[in-house]
């Protein structure tokens, strides 16, 4: 059960990653990136890291979303890649 | 071959991940994509000390008094665990400060295309 | 280049002990050569010396306190890097 | 003949420090050239005083050594004030003295810019030549080495032109090579003996290393210090240093920087390598050939220059490759030719470099065509330059004869008749084109000259002391500080331990 | 316990409470920061030097932080190793604080304080890097002085962002290839402190991920020392950075790096190991070399000083890792000697530079002329004697480490070594010597004469202030004295390093 | 980024949503010693209140907060507090940061290390907190050298070349 749980987190993370290097929109990119720190989070809480998870979700999620949605906003939202 | 896909299929995916990250890193040519790769790349490798510190049957390493904390296969390893809380703090801080580092370009440059940036810097 | 590095690390990964494996290096009591392992120490001894039952907390403050010193230093610097790269002056 | 013992003394670190000393009180008297110059000679007297001091124990074969420090794992910075190192040593530091009066005149007759850093230059680069000479083990000798080429690079690009500029490169890529080549050298000899320190007789051994490696390590320290030597076909950068000053043409190609380099040719071949093993892997008859070889081509192109500094460069060339042929001939009448030789022809060049530089100076002409009647104008000098060419060539009353002497017998000795013959040709050619200019000075008249007198006594003094210098040691060559019996210490040295 | 096993806390200390403190004073202390900075790095570079005489005559020094023995707690580790290069670390920051008083305010006006205690974090972080006996606690170290590096290079002209998120980048995967290295070392070792893994290694027999691990590690850390191929973000790094940025950068951070290598390499693994079973060494040496020539090569090619010494500093980078690749005694005292010196050479020709800039507000040199020598005599002496250095021309130091690699070469028989540390001096004579015939000589093509020295006697003296003078001039002549007193450093301090299965 | 918001509601449900997390926040500093959380978590989550804050109200009314220039000196501070337990330690003969050094009448050594954990727990939260809050702020502020030029690579303020 558990480790079923894990494979649909890791292709979830995988998913989420590519989506995130491929969008072209880097707001639609962060938030890609985004989802991919808390799918992350979850794989730790799931991996029995929960220190670990509540961080990556906290920090990894919440202050980096920021940092990228801020960051986006004072430079540019389109990308060639 | 199962059990062996089963016990190893999890470093896979990392290393997977970890070569996605680096081909963020190395090959996308917008700076912002960059980041997003330095970010998986990163992630991966705090996934797979977290990976390492798993055990079967182990419960989270807080005490609980229905676990006998001197047999260590009770508890999950904390050390890993420790340490990658401390990694994730390091990584946000690089990604601040790669942040920075690209708002600071954007006003020099007007863009975050890599070739474009080498265009009008070899044009000054 | 990213073959090489993918080959180097599944060679790597496919010598590894199994994860999950409680007999791993990292979680057994004793290495090969009779030290103590970190973890395994950790673990039994973590709420008789500081009276805290969260292990990660007790490592992150006392037992390893240097790191976490350390990871609050590269905050800081952090922040000061962002100064340093985007403010003009420190104070108006 | 007794044996060499060593006793510590801070006499030779004193004799290489004191023109060290003295750059620093020149550079703070730049703006008094009386003051500057002053020290320049107070410097260069001490200096005099404490290589003599030195003397009597050399001569009794007891060696002062200094160990000043460790200056790598192993090796130490020692000077050792050994017979041979002595020899070079009164040369140099005798001819130094008159070399700076001669300075005085010059530089100030000509006008010359930057004067400070001349004199500066000129002492760190006596200082370097005194290391050289004093150098206890190879690595000391290097050092020195390199002090020396980058003390003379400021005297080589002097006047700032850009064939200065182009010469003082040329100059500098040759020396810097040269060094490298040495140091891997060293490098190769302190990996196979544990030692660099100079032995009479030989550092290396039969059969330390392969026939091949040691020609190679022959070559390599060869080339080392061939280049300084002037040896064919490193040569090409001496004439070219001739745009310098004249007194560091006379100071750098009459003794300091020429000398140090077959100075360092006969102490590779007598201290490092040894006539033994020199004998053994034919590494003498390498030398022989290249000597050879520089000393007839060296001596034709001379021929053909018109310019007088530069016929004297190319004969310089040539004659230092007599040194290095001494050293190749393994006998004593061979090692003793050559280093008399450094003396003789020391003597002998630098009189008449004094003599082209009083000439451009005073007269300001530079070509041997020019000169046509300028000897009755000037008779003191060309008298001068009649005795320094006539010592060259190797005529009797002259001290060139002396050495001359001696690497002829010593070809003999060895059997070389086709050494012997070089030597016979290299004197005609010598001939050849120094008397012309002794003969258009005085017997091609010409009325250019008729109001221009002599020359400062500044540099007239310099020039006929060296003259007279020549003279007397051929007559009595043990009258000054017995440099004869000097000589002969060293090499019975050298032979005895092989 | 006693007293003196307190140093190597104290060295590790000051520049991170000077780091901390230098940011609270108020605005209106001005000087505050550059005290702080000089008081601190002083103290610091004070300990080093007793923690370097103390480990000399009594031995290592194991430090347990918070009591915990380890592999529990963290230690750090006073060994000759490491007291050597943290008093080379401290010493340099030392004399590049003291220059940048002047200097500083004028670069990064009203960020005084932001850029000392950055630069700062990037000393302590270095010191970190080289106390520290724990391999996780050495990754987070890093990442304190990479991060302050980034910002040190970001503050500067234009292209300096770019070039900063470059060299972000590239030290980011250096870092993170550390940290994936130390992954599986401890995955197969079960520890993160050094001694438990020099411990274990042996006794694994043949382990594929501590080799893979080992590996990573030295790929990462090359990336952080700019070990050819990976050295393309010095260059720029460097250039377009301030100059005070620089001087603080270029002489230690690669260094510290080199270190890491030293470490990782001879202490952690067995040498013989490193050497034979995976030709890991002999790469490093060969790399090093080519980035000799390279370096060299492109030195020559630039018209900008900065950017000539940026490329000098890959070339001689490349001699530590030549050093490291001769994996032999010989071969360590050279690359630890000329860690040193480059160090001293490096600080010094930037510090040069700093000089030239300030004074004249460029340092193109086709620009240079001989009146740079009437303008700032003492600045250009120290130029001429380090850039001696740099060639390695004897009795300065440059040429003694050079010995010692060049000794180490033909006892290994290494050739293509001994022909690369000969052929290379030849292209820094180049380099350099075209720099001095511009500061000394009349480059024109005609001769030097009474308008030439009229127009020089007009020329006034404009030395720069003696907070800038003195710690110039007083490493170009530490510089003569380092050479002289080589063989008392290697006896005394390097040979005692040199591990055992060396 | 900064600017109020326009939306009234927007405005008092984030004011009341930031209290709530920074009240969270520094349950989780204190309460890590129990369950996961601890300084960096709480600090994040105090920090997590403050950027919520500044992106409703404005960077300027939220300054009460923690107002820009302090925030840099407060995050030293934060570390000080961490670095200086060290000292305190090393003051009483023990290696720096063994908190069991410190001699505490009456109290236990692991308790000692309990409150000492607790203390540098809260130094950690200040320290993160305020520097998280500095890098954003310096993220969002308007070019202040105002030399910025727009995505066509021209200086803004300068007409664009023909």
């Amino acid at each position: 059960m558990n480790w079923l749980v894990e494979l649909v987190l890791f292709i979830l993370l995988l998913t989420t990653a590519v989506l995130a290097l491929s969008v072209r929109d880097l707001l639609a990119a962060a938030a890609a990136a985004t989802a991919f720190t808390f799918t992350m989070a979850l794989l730790f809480v799931s991996m029995g890291a929960i220190d670990v998870g509540f961080t990556e979700a906290v920090v990894g999620a919440g202050i980096v979303g920021v940092y990228f949605i801020a960051a986006v906003f004072q430079t540019s939202r389109r990308t060639r890649d | 071959m199962i059990e062996f896909l089963h016990s190893y299929y999890a470093y896979w995916a990392i290393i997977l991940l970890l070569v996605i990250g680096l081909y963020g890193m190395l090959v996308k040519t917008n700076l912002m994509k960059k980041v997003i790769g330095m970010i998986i790349f990163q992630n991966a490798i705090i996934l797979l000390f977290v990976a390492a510190a798993f055990k079967w049957d182990a419960t989270v390493p807080v005490l609980d008094p229905a676990y006998p904390s001197e047999d260590p296969v009770n508890y999950l390893n904390p050390l890993p665990h420790t340490l990658m809380l401390t990694a994730i703090v390091v990584g946000v801080a690089i990604v601040g400060v790669a942040f920075a580092l690209l708002i600071a370009i954007y006003r020099n440059y007007g863009t975050l295309e890599e070739p474009v940036l080498m265009e009008r810097m070899r044009s000054e | 280049m990213l073959l090489l590095f993918t080959g180097l690390l599944v060679y790597a990964t496919i010598h590894l002990p199994a994860r999950g494996d409680p007999e791993a290096p990292m979680h057994r009591k004793e290495n090969v050569v009779g030290d103590p392992v970190a973890g395994a120490y950790f673990i039994g001894n973590a709420y008789r010396d500081a009276a805290t039952p969260n292990m990660v907390t007790v490592i992150l403050a006392d037992y390893r306190s240097v790191d976490t010193l350390g990871e609050v230093i590269v905050v800081f610097t952090a922040g000061v890097c962002c100064l340093l790269i985007l403010r003009r002056r420190m104070y108006d | 003949m007794p044996l060499t013992e060593t006793y510590s003394s801070s006499l030779p670190f004193w004799a290489v420090a004191v023109s060290l000393l003295a750059v620093p009180a020149i550079l703070w008297s730049a703006r008094k050239p009386n003051l500057r110059e002053f020290w320049t000679l107070l410097a260069a007297a001490i200096k005099f005083g404490l290589v003599l001091a030195l003397l009597p124990g050399a001569k009794e074969g007891r060696v002062a050594e200094f160990v000043l420090l460790e200056i790598a794992e192993g090796i130490e910075l020692s000077l050792r004030a050994d017979a041979f190192g002595m020899f070079f040593a009164l040369i140099a530091s005798g001819l130094w003295i008159l070399t700076s009066f001669y300075s005085i005149g010059y530089m100030r007759g000509h006008h010359e810019k930057k004067q400070t850093r001349y004199f500066a230059s000129f002492a760190v680069s006596l200082s370097a030549t005194i290391g050289i000479a004093f150098s206890g083990n190879l690595l000391t000798f290097i050092i020195f080495y390199e002090l020396l080429t980058l003390a003379t690079y400021p005297l080589v690009i002097h006047s700032e032109n850009r064939e200065a500029i182009r010469a003082g490169r040329q100059y500098l890529a040759y020396a810097l090579t040269a060094g490298l080549l040495m140091v891997a050298g060293a490098a190769w000899i302190y990996g196979t003996t544990g030692t660099l320190d100079f032995t009479p007789g030989g550092i290396l051994e039969e059969g330390m290393l392969s026939a091949g490696g040691m020609r190679i390590l022959f070559f390599m320290l060869m080339i080392g210090v061939g280049v300084k030597g002037g040896i064919m076909p490193l040569h090409s950068w001496l004439p070219n240093a001739m745009v310098a000053p004249t007194p560091v043409s006379a100071l750098l190609h009459a003794v300091a920087v020429v000398k140090s380099g077959v100075f360092g040719v006969v102490r590779m071949a007598g201290f490092v390598f040894g006539p033994d093993v020199m004998a053994a892997y034919d590494l003498n008859t390498i030398l022989a050939v290249f000597a050879g070889f520089t000393i007839i081509v060296a001596s034709v192109i001379a021929l053909r220059q018109e310019n007088l500094k530069r016929r004297l460069a190319y004969s310089t060339v040539a004659h230092l490759s007599y040194i290095a042929m001494g050293a190749a001939l393994l006998n004593s009448e061979g090692f003793t030719g050559g280093m008399l030789h450094i003396s003789t022809h020391a003597t002998m060049k630098i009189t008449l470099f004094f003599c082209a530089g009083a000439i451009i100076v005073h007269a300001h002409k530079e070509n041997v065509s020019d000169l046509d009647g300028l000897g009755r104008a000037m008779p003191w000098t060309f008298a001068a330059f009649t005795i320094g060419a006539m010592g060259l060539t190797g005529v009797p009353p002259v001290n060139g004869f002396l050495s001359k002497w001696f690497l002829c017998l010593g070809s003999i000795e060895a059997g070389q008749w086709l050494v012997l013959g070089v030597f016979l040709v290299s004197g005609l050619l010598n001939a050849a084109y120094l008397f012309p200019v002794v003969y258009r000075g005085f017997f091609r008249s010409s009325d250019k000259f008729r109001k221009l007198g002599e020359a400062s006594p500044f540099m007239v003094v310099p020039l006929c002391a060296t003259a007279v210098l020549s003279v007397v040691f051929c007559l009595f060559p043990n009258l000054f500080f017995g440099l004869f019996d000097l000589a002969t210490a060293a090499v019975e040295g050298i032979m005895k331990a092989s | 316990m006693e007293a003196w096993v307190h140093l190597a806390v104290a060295i590790l200390l000051p520049a991170f409470f000077g780091a901390l403190v230098a940011v609270i004073f108020p605005a209106r202390w001005r000087n505050a920061p550059w005290v702080t900075a000089v008081i601190t790095s002083g103290l610091a570079f004070a300990a080093s030097v007793a923690g370097l005489v103390y480990t000399a005559s009594r031995g290592e020094v194991r430090y347990y932080l918070g009591g915990w023995e380890p592999p529990m707690g963290i230690e750090l580790v006073m060994d000759p190793l490491s007291a050597f290069f943290c008093a080379v670390v401290t010493g340099m920051a030392f004399f590049v604080f003291i220059h940048g008083k002047t200097v500083v305010p004028r670069e990064t006006p009203g960020k005084e304080a932001a850029f000392y205690s950055t630069a700062l974090l990037l000393v302590g972080g270095l010191l970190g890097i080289v106390l520290t006996g724990d391999l996780f606690n050495l990754y987070v170290f890093l990442e304190i002085s990479s991060l302050a590096g980034y910002a040190l290079v970001a503050i500067g002209d234009r292209r300096a962002p770019f070039s900063a998120f470059r060299y972000l980048i590239l030290g980011t995967i250096g870092a993170s290839f550390y940290l994936l290295g130390v992954a599986f070392i401890a995955m197969e070792t079960g520890s993160f402190n050094m001694g438990d893994v020099a411990r274990v290694v042996p006794a694994l027999g043949d382990s594929a991920p501590a080799t893979v691990g080992l590996i990573l590690i030295v790929f990462g850390i090359g990336l952080k020392m700019a070990l050819f191929p990976m050295h393309g973000w010095l260059s720029d790094a460097y250039t377009y950075a301030t100059s005070t940025s620089t001087a603080i950068i270029a002489p230690i951070g690669t260094k510290v790096a080199a270190y890491v290598l030293l470490r990782g390499c001879f202490y952690m693994f067995d040498p013989d190991f490193v050497r034979e079973g995976i030709p890991l060494t002999t790469i490093i040496g060969y790399l090093g070399a080519v980035g000799i020539i390279w370096g060299s090569v492109l030195a020559i090619a630039q018209s900008d000083l900065k950017r000539m010494l940026a490329f000098s500093s890959v070339s001689q980078v490349g001699y530590i890792a030549l050093g490291v690749g001769l994996a032999s005694p010989l071969g360590m005292i050279g690359a630890v000697l000329h860690t040193l010196n480059h160090a001293v050479m490096k600080a010094c020709l930037f510090l040069v530079n700093t000089n030239i800039l300030s004074r004249f507000g460029h340092t193109d040199i086709r620009r240079f002329d001989r009146t740079f020598r009437i303008r700032m005599p003492w600045t250009m002496a120290a130029f001429t004697l380090a850039a001696i250095s740099m060639i390695g021309l004897p009795p300065t130091a440059g040429f003694f480490s050079k010995w010692y690699l060049v000794l180490g070469s033909w006892e290994n028989a290494n050739y293509v070594f001994l022909g690369v540390i000969l052929v290379s001096s030849l292209l820094n004579v180049v380099y350099f010597f075209r720099v001095l015939e511009k500061i000394y000589l009349r480059t024109d093509g005609e001769p030097y004469d009474e308008k030439n020295e009229r127009e020089d006697a007009a020329v006034e003296r404009e030395e720069s202030p003696a907070s800038m003078l003195f710690p110039t001039v007083f490493l170009a002549a530490s510089l003569l004295v380092l050479g002289l007193a080589n063989a008392f450093i290697v006896t005394y301090f390097i040979r005692p390093m040199i591990p055992s299965g060396l | 980024m900064t600017n109020p918001s326009e939306s009234v509601i927007i405005v008092v449900v984030s004011r009341a949503l930031a209290r709530l997390i920074q009240l969270f926040g520094i349950y989780v500093i204190i309460h890590g010693h129990y369950s996961p959380g601890g300084g960096f978590q709480g600090g994040a989550l105090l920090a997590a209140g403050v950027l919520l804050l500044r992106m409703t109200e404005g960077g300027r009314a939220s300054q009460s907060e923690v107002s820009t220039e302090a925030a840099i000196p407060l995050a030293a501070v934060g570390a000080l507090i961490f670095a200086g337990a060290g000292l305190v330690t090393l003051a009483f003969g023990g290696h720096y940061m063994d908190y069991g050094a410190v001699p505490v009448p009456g109290v236990e050594e692991p308790v000692v290390r309990y409150y000492g954990i607790l203390l540098v727990e809260f130094g950690i939260g200040l320290a993160v907190m305020t520097a998280l809050v500095a890098i954003f702020d310096d993220m969002v502020a308007p070019d202040p050298y105002g030399n910025a030029v727009d995505a066509a690579g021209d200086r803004a303020g300068t007409p664009p070349k023909l």
